[in-house]
């Protein structure tokens, strides 16, 4: 077994990871950018260790820093978390080869999975369904030829993409040319690779991943699905567990499928398989993650599994204690990701000090964060701030007790997106379970309308603060006066002037 | 001291004289605002109803978050907003109230019809969403001047419901 | 069912409640003492009254108050959370008088297990066992005189005590007259009644309580046991769910022993009975506590089953769901109870402001808590202040995750009892499981002995501290000075100075 | 800057010159201590460790807490104390104790009188307060030389209950 474990990441999942290994009695190391030495992770972790500047390129993207501080601090595996360095096949090598354990799959399958051509064409060998589309590289005139065939709309897509970058939707062939063009530079620019290919846009489709759990002897078994229609530019805003759309056999033929996939590149750790499921209950492989996921824990509310311990474990060289007929689902769960977003303003990034945060908690409630009162948001990283989880016995017990913990939660300091999802609880797509990946962008807005009943009581809440200002100025002020006076008031009544 | 609170346009009149009470628009309600020491949140109890509100100030105006509904408030002293306003037209007090469906949800029953007279309160809708049953209310006394569903709809957020207008005034 | 529930109470098991009936779709109808305005129960019910200055006596304590309120709020349902009023059959029976449903057991089943002598003749004749001791109230020359039967150690009870008050221990004859006199003193102070009666004290026993369900329609179950032999001057510290001494067969038992005494008293809601087990596995009623009891979470997270919303459920008549074979127990939980009280100070209470807190989250982990930032500790009500629980498959994995909480936990303003848990989850006592309720007084100390690993970074600390603050003096005091500048200096190092 | 930090009667020699640096008893350790903002935690990274304290500072004495543990801490110059040790007697381990009330409440029953001596740990009056009853117990071995309160008593926080003075020495 592991003994003590370097995480190559910040923010929640760091802490995240520090929970499971420190639950295992495994020692934890950190490792902190400038701007990160007061971080959660770092007051967490048994030992924390400088590894430069703040941008991820300075810092948490240099493999040799951090095999540096393992070889230093004596830790003897490495876990990437997601993102960061998590899906590069090259740090996973140079891991093993400076004689610690990666704590993640083998660097052929990261790499298998890496390439969207490549995968592809593994996919179809292994008989797992893709979406009909090109199967490798196109120059422009290529693809101009057969994007006819490949059927419109369609979707403009770089190898090395992910996360929605390099994706582009065309909807007939007269926009072609210029959304080849686009989309190369983007791809070139943030992969340094512009090979693209073509892939039919699946309308109307539902975004339904498979969690797989494979060992180092050969066992593989899945964990059913998670729902994650609910996106804004290709980002996931909310995930639940069952989808409402998935039946008992559908999920045994994706969950097949999925293990197929895994099967197909020798995988082991946890990993991900996504897939687009369209109307009628067909679906066809989208690509696999080959890391953790953000939302992992609405699946450990389910089966009961804790995924990271089993990450560590597996990585130990651990066989399976589980076998796929273990595995069963009860209840629902739902995530809400927090981001430091306004949603009342086209989603801009909010930074600034957090000056308060009230969490909720209470049963059936968990929170996956790494914020806290004096914590800096900055835009070095990414926006998520935390990950609010729920589960309850029903899909109606899970959104009521949702709607609970949202208002109960309190980030004080920074905007966030939680007004966004105390609305999306709300609509009736999100109750009824019939959205698509579509909806969020597409139908749903948050409404800039106010509610009759509460109008009102903003105004008188409003003016009853300006008059208590008002009369503590009368009283207090009458001698001193002055700016200070009233940032001392401010402070007394709670209130933070600018 | 009279103030006037707005918020999206619309104008409250808002007196605050005694402790534990404020007069808007001429009704009496009990109202206790509390800081919660340390934060910018504030317990509210307006007629015993419980909100937690978030408030900041920035450049003279509050904003306002209740519920994660975010409310814009320029807060004035209503003698001078009086002055202010001599040079033209006072107040729009006689905008019609537009009740609409604050959630999606099933019409279960209409409660009123046009040229009712409704008290501020009033039961105007029955809406049912997750498996609640969500009486909607006349923000104001008056005439119910038209009504937009009935029993059997489905309505989404923001769909209007009825409309209240005030009631007509006898000349002086 | 109902629509609006009252909640006759404050503090975390307020909150608890008023969390149960929002996730139900239930308004909720808060009460608050003076000193209460702000406190959470009353930020997070739908509606808020006040009800009177803070002696409980004054305020928490007046029926005539609490059915005044929820007459006038339009409530149809009170529920009394546990102390207070919640075992007091004329507030029942006041409830339902005024025409409301009291969400608690009938008026009748509340006094027969009130009286600790007529709940006692009560199990014996259901066949319910008991402890030997003496039958009736009995004056102290009878009680000087049958107390030799009895035999020593016995316990002095008071027949309407409860949690601990009343009950003195007496070793041998020599000193029964005095300890009479005491516990009659306490008694008639706490209860107004100093009726007493004597007990065998059955020693290295265990105290393992059954929570039990029951409907308005004849079914009773069990949710099998709870472990409570953790405590301190009869106060339960730490819970957990299974108990390391129990056996399916012994639960089994002691389940039906539960199940017989509800049955005898014509038992509806949930409840608890309370037995002492010796070390052979011979249990003995000690009594019932008709309400929810501060420690019900751990039986949720291992059954599963929500008790507030079964409370509640059963309070509008609904009959039961579940039935004893759908009751299962999986892993293990275990609950903290963190005091304001001074573990490395006798236990003193501890008041004040709370400055800050860092509530543990993240996987297997629930706070019930009423306490947050700004909150004033005062000596009105009980001195707990929240409850960290946590489940895992096992019961190492648990005990693994307590730690891990407790760890992560910060309240500051006030002295806790975190650091009395984190002994306490170290010892091999609690570690193998085989502490009975003498372990804590007789056994346990708090260390004061100084972790050898820590002195020197104690030290280090404050002397680093020590020096910014001289280097902070030097730099910016030169000019100016004066203690005002030392309370602004405090204040930009996060120290707080007297 | 030298510092002398005593805690449980052990002396540690800290030597603070170089940032990110201290000297404990002649080695030198990497140390770097962060106040997190608005609360009185501290992140401490002592040689790549990483603790969390806890600090409060009353009386001169810096109260510590680390993982559950409670440290009190009394750091002084290193030149100021060996001046005090100059003198003569460095320590005033001859005060009497003063016994205060360490909450409001109310004074059960008082268990010493003025003249017994009384052992360390000793309980000296019981005070019910939060419904509980507490016993005050001495902080030291000594004689009692007054008693301030009696049974019945209603006493505030800091008010002093029995005053312990130490037991007078043999000639020397």
């Amino acid at each position: 077994m592991l003994k003590k474990v370097l995480i190559a990441n910040r923010g929640e999942i760091a802490v995240r990871i520090i929970r499971a290994c420190h639950e295992l009695g495994l020692d934890t190391v950190a490792v902190y950018s400038d701007v990160d030495r007061t971080a959660l992770h770092v007051r967490r972790a048994t030992e924390a260790y400088p590894i430069g500047p703040a941008p991820a390129s300075e810092s948490y993207l240099r493999a040799d820093k951090l095999i540096d501080v393992a070889r230093r601090s004596g830790a003897d595996g490495i876990h990437p978390g997601y993102g960061f360095l998590s899906e590069r096949a090259e740090f996973a090598e140079a891991v093993a080869d400076a004689g610690l354990t990666f704590i993640g799959p083998p660097p052929a399958a990261i790499r298998a999975m890496g390439d969207k051509v490549r995968s592809r064409q593994a996919m179809i060998a292994a008989g797992v369904p893709v979406v009909p589309g090109t199967e490798v590289g196109l120059t422009d005139d290529e693809a101009i030829r057969v994007a006819p065939d490949v059927g419109f709309p369609l979707l403009v897509k770089a190898s090395a993409g992910g996360g929605g970058k390099g994706m582009r939707r065309v909807d007939g062939p007269a926009a072609l040319p210029a959304t080849l063009e686009a989309a190369r530079r983007e791809a070139q620019k943030a992969f340094g690779d512009d090979t693209v290919y073509l892939e039919r846009l699946v309308e109307g489709a539902r975004h339904i991943e498979i969690q797989v759990m494979a060992d180092q002897h050969g066992n593989v078994l899945h964990l059913g699905e998670r729902e994650c229609s609910l996106q804004r530019r290709h980002q996931k805003v909310v995930e639940e567990c069952p989808s409402p759309a998935m039946t008992p056999e559908l999920r045994e033929r994706m969950g097949a499928a999925a293990v197929a996939a895994a099967r197909a590149v020798g995988y082991h750790s946890v990993g991900t398989v996504e897939f687009l499921v369209d109307r009628d209950g067909r679906f066809y492989f989208l690509e696999m993650n080959t890391r953790l996921q953000v939302e992992h824990p609405i699946t450990e509310i389910v089966t009961g599994v804790d995924l990271v311990k089993q990450m560590l474990r597996i990585a130990a060289n651990r066989p399976l204690r589980l076998r796929q007929e273990d595995i069963e689902w009860n209840g629902h769960a739902i995530e809400c990701r927090i981001n430091a977003e306004d949603p009342y303003n086209h989603f801009l990034p909010s930074t600034g000090l957090i000056t308060h945060v009230i969490e909720p908690t209470g049963p059936g409630v968990r929170v996956d964060s790494a914020i806290y009162e004096g914590a800096e948001i900055g835009l070095f990283y990414d926006p998520l701030l935390a990950k609010l989880i729920v589960g309850g016995p029903t899909r109606a017990d899970a959104i009521l007790r949702m709607r609970r913990a949202l208002e109960e939660y309190r980030i004080m300091g920074v905007k966030t997106t939680l007004p966004l999802h105390q609305k999306i609880m709300d609509t009736t797509q999100f109750i009824a379970g019939t959205y698509d990946t579509g909806y969020l962008e597409d139908t749903f807005r948050i409404q800039h309308e106010i509610r009759t009943d509460l109008d009102g009581v903003a105004a008188i809440a409003a003016a009853l603060l300006a008059h208590q200002l008002r009369g503590e100025v009368i009283n207090r002020l009458a001698p001193a006066g002055g700016p200070s006076e009233w940032k001392q008031l401010g402070r007394r009544l709670g209130l933070r002037l600018p | 001291m009279k103030y006037v609170a707005t918020v999206n346009h619309k104008d409250f009149g808002i007196d605050i004289d005694r402790p534990g009470e404020v007069v808007l628009d001429d009704v009496v309600r009990a109202a206790d605002l509390r800081a919660i020491a340390g934060t910018q949140l504030y317990s509210l109890l307006l007629d015993n109803r419980s909100h937690e509100v978030f408030v900041e100030r920035r450049e003279g105006l509050y904003y306002v978050m209740i519920s994660g509904e975010q409310f814009t408030v320029d807060v004035e002293d209503a003698r001078l907003k009086q002055l202010k306003a001599m040079g033209g037209l006072a107040h729009e007090e006689h905008d019609s109230a537009v009740v609409s469906a604050p959630m999606p949800g099933l019409v279960v029953k209409v409660l009123v019809e046009a040229g009712d007279a409704v008290a501020e309160d009033q039961g105007l809708v029955i809406l049912e969403a997750m498996k609640m049953e969500n009486e909607i209310r006349s923000p104001r006394m008056g005439v119910v001047r038209s009504v937009g569903v009935s029993a059997g709809n489905t309505v989404n957020l923001g769909d209007v419901l009825v409309v209240v207008e005030p009631v007509p005034e006898a000349a002086p």
